[in-house]
C-alpha cells in the first residue's frame, strides 16, 4: 500500500475526520467520499465557524447530516484529536 | 474560446436603417439562438495562453495588434460607421485555430510561393499589404480584398466571374474570420485578448450572398473550366449542401454535377462574399443593394426553372422549400471548421466516450440508478454489485431497523422453531411416554451414558409439572462408548459413515472437536487471552488496536481488503476467474504475529463489519469455517462484544449501539444463514467449543452481542438434533461430544446465569440513549427488549437435560417471576388513560410471549399472572 | 468523475447550496456537469433580506468554482456505494 | 461541453461576480470555462429609470473566474412596474476569497481553547 495523502485519507473513509477551511472554519464529520481535488462529502457533521471579536474567540456551530465540500475550500484534514 | 451565441444585431436594433436589412438574420437568430455547442464541441478547449503554432505564421512576430483585419477601411471610418459591431470586434486579436488550420491548407498555394515566414502579414496587416502584394503569388486578389468595392464593382465582379471564373485559391473563408477592429469603447486588458469568430449576422449575410451565387452557375448550365489542381480538395460543407440543392429535376448528368460544383462554389464564392462581407456590414445603401442583388438572382434563377421542366407542383414547391431551409441551416455554420477540426473534435469526443470500462468510470451512478429502481433484475453483470449493496441499503429506504429485525428474527424464528418442535412433541406422545417411565434422568449428565436417541422427562419440576423433550425420534442402537478411546470412536465414525453415506460426517473434523474435549481445561494461549479479556476496564478502542499493531494497520488492512472484494467483484461482472486467494490472505485470519488476530480488529470498524457478506460470497467453505473458528476463538477481543456488554460499557452512547445495531445486522445474519445452510453438526460443534475453550463465557454472557452468538448455537444444534430425518441422524459419538461440550458450556454459565440480565441503571441509559436518538417517542423501542435473554434460555434450556433445566429455572427465577409482575402492571395502567391501551396490550402480549418461548420448553406456559402446564 | 457521477444521482432533489460569497440557495438540483457547475430550479433565498438580489430569479447557473457547501440529506446517498465509488476511484488513480 | 447556460441564451439574466457586483444583463454567447458575452449590462440596482444613461456597456466579455452564478432574470409584475430595482444603496454581497481577517489568529486561539473544544468534539463523537 503506496503512502500518498490520499492513500491515508483513504484509510479514514466511514472514519470521523476534522476538516479545516477557508475563512475559519472548521468542520467534524463521517468521512464518505473524496476525490483527488479533495472534494468531500461529511456525514453527520458540526461545522464551526470561528470568529475573532475583540480578540475574543467566538464560534457559531452548525450541524448538518450530509455535506458536501468544494475541495479548494479545504486546507487540512486529520483525524479527530482524541485518536 | 469562441462565443457563438453572440448576436451582434441586438445592439443595432437603434438604428432604423438597418433593421430592413437585417430583420431576416434577427427573425432566425431568435428563433434559433445559435449554440456554440452545436458546431464547435471541444473548439473552446484552445485556451488563448496555448501555443497557437500559426499564430505567427499568421499575424507576423511584431505585427501591431489593433490594425488586423480591415479591409481597406481607415479607423474613422469604422468606428463611425458602425460602433457597436466594433465593440464585439474589439477583443479580435488572436486568430481562431479554425482560421489557423484553413489557412495552413487552402492558404498554402501563397506559403509556397512566398516561402518568406510572414506572408500573412501582407494579408491580414493592410498597411503592410501594398509592400508585401508583389510577393503573393495572386496578387491582383490580394490587392483587391483591402479595397471597398462599391456595388457596382462588385457586380462587374460577380459577372466577370460567372463568365470567367480566375483561377484563384479559395481565400474566403480564411478571410471570414478577419473583422474590422478598430479601437472599442471596451477594450480587453493587454494579454487577456479572446479571438473572436465572424458573429452570425456576418456569417449569415455571407451565406445568404453565397448561396444564389452558388446556385447559378449550375442553373445555368454553367460549362466548368477545369480547375486550378490546388483548388480541387473539395470542401465538404459546402460540396454537400451545394448539391442537395440543386433540384433533382436538373437535366444535368449527376456525375458531371460532382465534377463541377465543387470547383464553382471554391472558385466564386469567396471571393465574392468576402468583400461583399465586408461592405455590407458597414454600409446601409450598399446592403439594400446587394439584397436586391440577391433577389435578382433568385429571381434569375427561378425564370430559368421552366427552361428545364415543368412548374413545380405545390407539394414539390413544398419539399423544394423543406430542403433550402434544411440546406439553410446545414449553411449556416458550413465552412467554419475544416475536415482537420472536424477531425480532432470526432477524436476528442470518441477519446471521452470510449474508456476502458465507461461503466467503472460512473459507477456511483449506475449502481444508484439500479439500486432505486427496485433493484436487481435478472443475472445482469451490474446486478451482480448491485445485488453487494442492496443488502446495506435498506437503511435509505428508512427500513435499517427492520433489516436488523430480519437478523433477529432468522435467529429467533429458529429458535422457536427448536421449541415447538420439543414442546409437541411430548403431547403427541404423552401417554406412551408417561407409561414408560424413563429411568436415565437423574444420571444423564454422563455422556457416556446418556446416549439414547430417545430420553423424554415427565417430571414435576421446580414449577410445576416440568416436560422436556431431548430426542430423535427413532430409537438408536445403546452403545456403551468410552469418550477416551479416540480409535473406537474413530472407528464408529467410519461405520456411521457407510450406514449413511448422504451424511457429510468427517471423522477427522470430530477427532479434533474431541480431542480439544479433552483439554478444555483453558490452552495456555488461551489462559493469557482469558486474562486479557479481563484486563477490559474501559471500551478504548485504541487499547486493542494497540494489540493487533495499531489503528492505522487495522484500517490499512481494511481498505487492501475492500479493494481485494472490488477486484473480485468487478471480475466476476467481467467474467474473469475468480482467484480469492489475495482477499484471503489480505484478511489475515492466520496472523499469529499479534497477540489479537489482526481478523478480530478489523471487525472494530463499522466498515470492517460491513464488507463481511462480500467477502463471504468469495470464500469457499472450509475458509468461511476457518474465518468462524478464529472469530469465536478471539471473541473476548472483539470490541463489539466490549461496547456491548453491560459489565464493561455501563453507559453506552448512541454511537455505540448503532455499531452494535450494524454488527448485529450484518455479521449475526452471516451466521445464521452459515449454520442453517451449508455447516453440519460437527462443525457447529467445533465452534462452540472454540467459543468456550478461549474466551471468558460468563463475561461474554453478559454483551447482548455474545449471548445472541451463543445462542445462534446452541439453538441450530438444537435443531439439528431434533431433525427425525434419517439420513441426518446423529451417530452416538456425536450426541455424547455434543453432551460434554454442553456441559463444559452450562458449567462455565452455572451460577452466573441471572447475570445474562443487564441492571435496571443499564436498561434505563440505554432507553434513554434511544429515546434521544428517535425524533418520535412513538417509535423508539421504550423498552428495553429482552426477548434475546429468554431465547438464550429457551436455546439453553432445551438442550439440557432435566437438572440443567431446573437450574436455569432456578437461577432466574426472579426474572421469570419479575416480567410476570411487570406485564401484570401494564394490564393495571391499562385502566388508566395514560397511555394508548393498544400500546400497552401489545406490550404485555410481548413480555408473556418472550417469556413463554422458554417456559415453553419444560411445558411450562404462563398468562394473567399465572403459570400453569402446557395443555 | 465520482462527484460528477455523484451529483448526477442528485438531479431532481431540493439542495441547499452555499456559496463562498456566504448566499445560500435552496432549489431542485436541475443539472450538473463534469466542472461541477449546478443549475438550481426554484430556488429561494435563505436569506431574501440580506441578498434581494436574486428575488426575480428561478432558475440560476451556478459556476462550480464559487461553492462552497451543498448541503443534502441522508437518504439521497448510498453511504456504502459511495465510499467504494471512492475506493475505486483511487485505485483508478493510482493505476 | 457544458450545455447549462443554453436555455439562457439571448435572454436577461442576473450575474453574480466573484468580486460581490451584480447586473442584469442579455447572454449572447458562452463557451464551456462560463467565459460570458453579455450585452446590455446594467447594475443589478439603479436609482433611474433612464436605461440608456444606466448601461454599463453595450457588449462585454466577462471571464469564467469572475462568475458566480447566472440567473435567468423573470421579472415579477411588481419589478416590471419598477419597483424593486430601484434601491438607491444596493446591497452588497461578499466576495468569494474568504478572507477572514488576522485568521491565524484566529486558530492560535482556536489551538489554545484545545482544552475546551476537545471535549466539545468528544460529545459529539459520541
Amino acid at each position: 500500500m503506496s503512502n500518498t495523502p490520499l492513500d491515508l485519507l483513504k484509510l479514514n473513509l466511514d472514519e470521523r475526520v476534522y476538516v479545516k477551511l477557508r475563512g475559519a472554519r472548521s468542520i467534524m464529520g463521517t468521512l464518505q467520499a473524496f476525490d483527488s481535488h479533495c472534494n468531500i462529502v461529511l456525514s453527520d457533521c458540526i461545522e464551526t465557524k470561528y470568529l475573532l471579536v475583540d480578540g475574543i474567540l467566538q464560534n457559531e456551530e452548525r450541524e448538518s447530516e450530509m455535506l458536501f465540500i468544494r475541495g479548494d475550500s479545504v486546507t487540512l484534514i486529520t483525524t479527530p484529536e482524541e485518536e | 474560446m469562441s462565443f457563438f451565441g453572440f448576436d451582434p444585431t441586438a445592439q443595432q436594433h437603434a438604428r432604423p436603417q438597418q433593421q430592413q436589412q437585417q430583420q431576416r438574420q434577427q427573425q432566425q437568430q431568435q428563433q434559433q439562438p445559435l449554440d456554440f455547442e452545436e458546431t464547435y464541441k471541444g473548439y473552446g478547449d484552445y485556451e488563448p495562453e496555448e501555443e497557437d503554432f500559426l499564430n505567427d505564421e499568421t499575424f507576423g512576430n511584431n505585427v501591431e495588434l489593433g490594425n488586423n483585419f480591415d479591409f481597406g477601411h481607415s479607423q474613422q471610418q469604422q468606428q463611425q460607421q458602425q460602433p457597436a459591431a466594433a465593440v464585439a470586434a474589439a477583443h479580435v486579436t488572436h486568430r481562431s485555430y479554425v482560421a489557423a488550420a484553413a489557412s495552413g491548407t487552402s492558404q498554402q498555394a501563397h506559403m509556397d510561393a512566398a516561402v518568406d515566414l510572414r506572408p500573412m502579414e501582407s494579408l491580414w496587416n493592410p498597411n503592410a499589404a501594398p509592400a508585401h502584394a508583389g510577393q503573393a503569388a495572386a496578387g491582383e486578389q490580394v490587392e483587391q480584398q483591402p479595397r471597398v468595392l462599391s456595388m457596382e464593382e462588385i457586380e462587374r465582379n460577380q459577372r466577370q466571374m460567372q463568365m470567367h471564373p480566375p483561377p484563384l485559391p479559395p481565400q474566403g473563408y480564411p478571410a471570414v474570420q478577419g473583422y474590422p477592429m478598430p479601437p472599442g469603447n471596451f477594450m480587453p486588458p493587454p494579454g487577456q485578448n479572446y479571438p473572436m469568430m465572424a458573429p452570425p449576422q456576418q456569417q449569415q449575410q455571407f451565406q445568404q450572398q453565397m448561396r444564389p451565387v452558388f446556385n447559378q452557375p449550375n442553373y445555368m448550365g454553367y460549362p466548368g473550366n477545369a480547375p486550378p489542381p490546388h483548388q480541387q480538395q473539395p470542401q465538404q460543407q459546402q460540396q454537400q449542401p451545394q448539391q442537395q440543392m440543386v433540384p433533382p429535376q436538373m437535366q444535368m448528368p449527376p456525375q458531371q454535377q460532382m465534377q463541377q460544383a465543387p470547383p464553382h462554389e471554391q472558385k466564386i464564392a469567396p471571393q465574392v462574399a468576402v468583400p461583399q462581407m465586408a461592405r455590407s456590414s458597414s454600409s446601409l445603401s450598399q446592403s439594400s443593394n446587394e439584397r436586391e442583388n440577391f433577389k435578382s438572382h433568385q429571381r434569375q434563377s427561378h425564370q430559368r426553372q421552366p427552361r428545364n421542366r415543368e412548374p413545380l407542383t405545390p407539394e414539390e414547391q413544398k419539399r423544394l422549400e423543406v430542403r433550402h431551409a434544411k440546406v439553410e441551416k446545414i449553411l449556416k455554420h458550413s465552412g467554419l471548421m475544416t475536415p482537420r477540426d472536424k477531425d480532432f473534435i470526432t477524436r476528442y469526443q470518441l477519446s471521452q466516450i470510449v474508456t476502458e470500462d465507461p461503466y467503472n468510470e460512473d459507477f456511483y451512478f449506475q449502481v444508484y440508478k439500479i439500486i432505486q429502481r427496485g433493484g436487481v433484475v435478472g443475472e445482469s453483470n451490474k446486478g451482480l454489485i448491485a445485488r453487494a449493496y442492496l443488502e446495506h441499503s435498506g437503511h435509505r429506504l428508512g427500513g435499517r431497523y427492520k433489516r436488523a429485525d430480519i437478523a433477529l428474527q432468522r435467529m429467533q424464528s429458529q429458535v422457536e422453531k427448536a421449541v415447538t418442535v420439543a414442546k409437541e412433541r411430548p403431547l403427541r406422545k404423552q401417554e406412551k411416554e408417561q407409561s414408560r417411565e424413563n429411568s436415565n434422568n437423574e444420571g444423564s449428565n454422563s455422556a457416556g451414558s446418556s446416549t439414547t436417541g430417545q430420553s423424554n422427562d415427565n417430571r414435576d419440576g421446580v414449577l410445576g409439572k416440568i416436560s422436556s423433550s431431548l430426542n430423535s425420534k427413532a430409537p438408536r442402537r445403546q452403545l456403551q462408548i468410552p469418550t477416551s478411546n479416540k480409535t473406537l470412536l474413530n472407528s464408529l465414525l467410519v461405520n456411521d459413515e457407510h450406514a449413511t453415506a448422504t451424511k457429510p460426517t468427517n471423522p477427522d473434523a470430530l477427532m479434533e472437536v474431541t480431542e480439544s474435549l479433552g483439554n478444555v481445561e483453558l490452552s495456555q494461549k488461551a489462559r493469557v487471552r482469558r486474562r486479557s479479556s479481563y484486563a477490559f476496564t474501559s471500551v478504548d478502542q485504541s487499547s486493542v488496536l494497540s494489540r493487533s499493531g495499531g489503528r492505522k494497520f487495522v484500517l490499512s488492512l481494511i481498505e487492501t481488503v475492500y479493494e481485494e472484494v472490488l477486484e473480485l467483484e468487478a471480475n466476476l461482472r467481467s467474467g474473469k476467474p475468480i482467484d480469492n486467494k489475495n482477499l484471503w490472505d489480505a484478511l489475515h485470519i492466520n496472523d499469529e504475529l499479534y497477540e489479537v488476530c489482526p481478523f478480530i480488529s478489523m471487525l472494530s470498524f463499522d466498515k470492517g463489519v460491513k464488507i463481511m457478506p462480500r467477502i463471504f460470497n468469495f470464500l469457499e467453505k472450509d475458509q468461511k469455517l476457518k474465518l468462524l473458528q478464529t472469530f469465536f476463538s478471539e471473541l473476548s477481543h472483539l470490541n463489539i462484544i466490549i461496547i456491548s456488554s453491560y459489565k464493561t460499557n455501563p453507559e453506552p452512547t448512541e454511537f455505540q449501539l448503532k455499531q452494535i445495531d450494524v454488527f448485529q445486522t450484518v455479521f449475526l445474519k452471516i451466521i445464521v444463514s452459515f449454520l442453517s445452510s451449508s455447516s453440519n453438526f460437527i462443525e457447529i460443534m467445533g465452534l462452540l467449543l472454540h467459543l468456550i475453550k478461549n474466551n471468558n463465557v460468563s463475561f461474554i454472557s453478559t454483551s447482548k452481542i455474545g449471548l445472541n452468538l451463543i445462542t445462534v448455537l446452541i439453538s441450530r444444534a438444537a435443531l439439528i438434533r431434533q431433525d427425525t430425518n434419517r439420513n441426518n441422524m446423529l451417530s452416538s459419538p456425536e450426541i455424547s461430544t455434543w453432551n460434554e461440550i454442553y456441559d463444559k458450556l452450562f458449567t462455565a454459565l452455572e451460577s452466573k446465569l441471572a447475570a445474562v440480565f443487564p441492571p435496571k441503571e443499564y436498561i434505563q441509559k440505554v432507553n434513554s440513549v434511544h429515546l434521544k436518538g428517535h425524533a418520535t417517542p412513538s417509535a423508539s423501542p421504550q423498552h428495553y427488549d429482552q426477548a434475546y435473554i429468554w431465547q438464550f434460555l429457551a436455546s439453553l434450556a432445551l438442550s439440557g437435560k432435566l437438572n440443567h433445566q431446573r437450574i436455569i429455572i432456578d437461577e432466574v427465577r426472579d426474572q421469570i417471576f419479575g416480567t410476570i409482575t411487570e406485564a401484570e402492571q401494564l394490564k393495571e395502567n391499562a385502566k388508566t388513560p395514560n397511555e394508548s391501551d393498544d400500546d400497552l396490550v401489545y406490550r404485555r402480549e410481548k413480555l408473556y410471549q418472550d417469556l413463554n418461548l422458554f417456559l415453553n420448553v419444560m411445558g411450562l406456559v404462563s398468562r394473567d399472572g399465572e403459570i400453569s402446564e402446557l395443555k | 468523475m465520482l462527484f460528477f457521477s455523484f451529483f448526477k444521482t442528485l438531479v431532481d432533489q431540493e439542495v441547499v447550496v452555499q456559496l463562498k460569497n456566504d448566499i445560500e440557495l435552496k432549489g431542485t438540483l436541475q443539472s450538473v456537469d463534469q466542472f461541477l457547475n449546478l443549475k438550481l430550479d426554484n430556488i429561494s433565498c435563505t436569506d431574501e433580506e440580506k441578498y434581494p438580489h436574486l428575488v426575480s430569479v428561478r432558475n440560476i447557473f451556478i459556476r462550480g468554482s464559487t461553492v462552497r457547501y451543498v448541503y443534502l440529506n441522508k437518504n439521497m446517498v448510498d453511504t456504502n456505494l459511495l465510499q467504494d465509488a471512492t475506493r475505486r476511484e483511487a485505485m483508478s488513480e493510482r493505476k | 461541453m457544458s450545455p447549462l447556460l443554453k436555455e439562457y441564451l439571448n435572454k436577461k439574466v442576473v450575474l453574480v461576480t466573484t468580486s460581490g457586483e451584480c447586473f442584469i444583463a442579455t447572454l449572447e454567447g458562452f463557451d464551456k470555462s462560463t467565459n460570458l458575452v453579455v450585452s446590455n449590462l446594467t447594475n443589478r440596482f439603479i436609482d433611474d429609470d433612464n436605461t440608456e444613461s444606466n448601461i454599463l456597456s453595450h457588449v462585454q466579455l466577462m471571464r469564467g473566474s469572475e462568475i458566480v452564478a447566472c440567473g435567468l432574470y423573470e421579472p415579477t409584475d411588481q419589478e416590471t412596474a419598477g419597483e424593486s430595482r430601484y434601491i438607491v444603496k444596493a446591497p452588497t454581497i461578499h466576495d468569494t476569497k474568504n478572507r477572514v481577517k488576522d485568521e491565524h489568529l484566529v486558530w492560535m486561539k482556536v489551538a489554545e481553547e484545545k482544552v475546551h473544544s476537545t471535549t466539545k468534539r468528544r460529545k459529539l463523537t459520541k
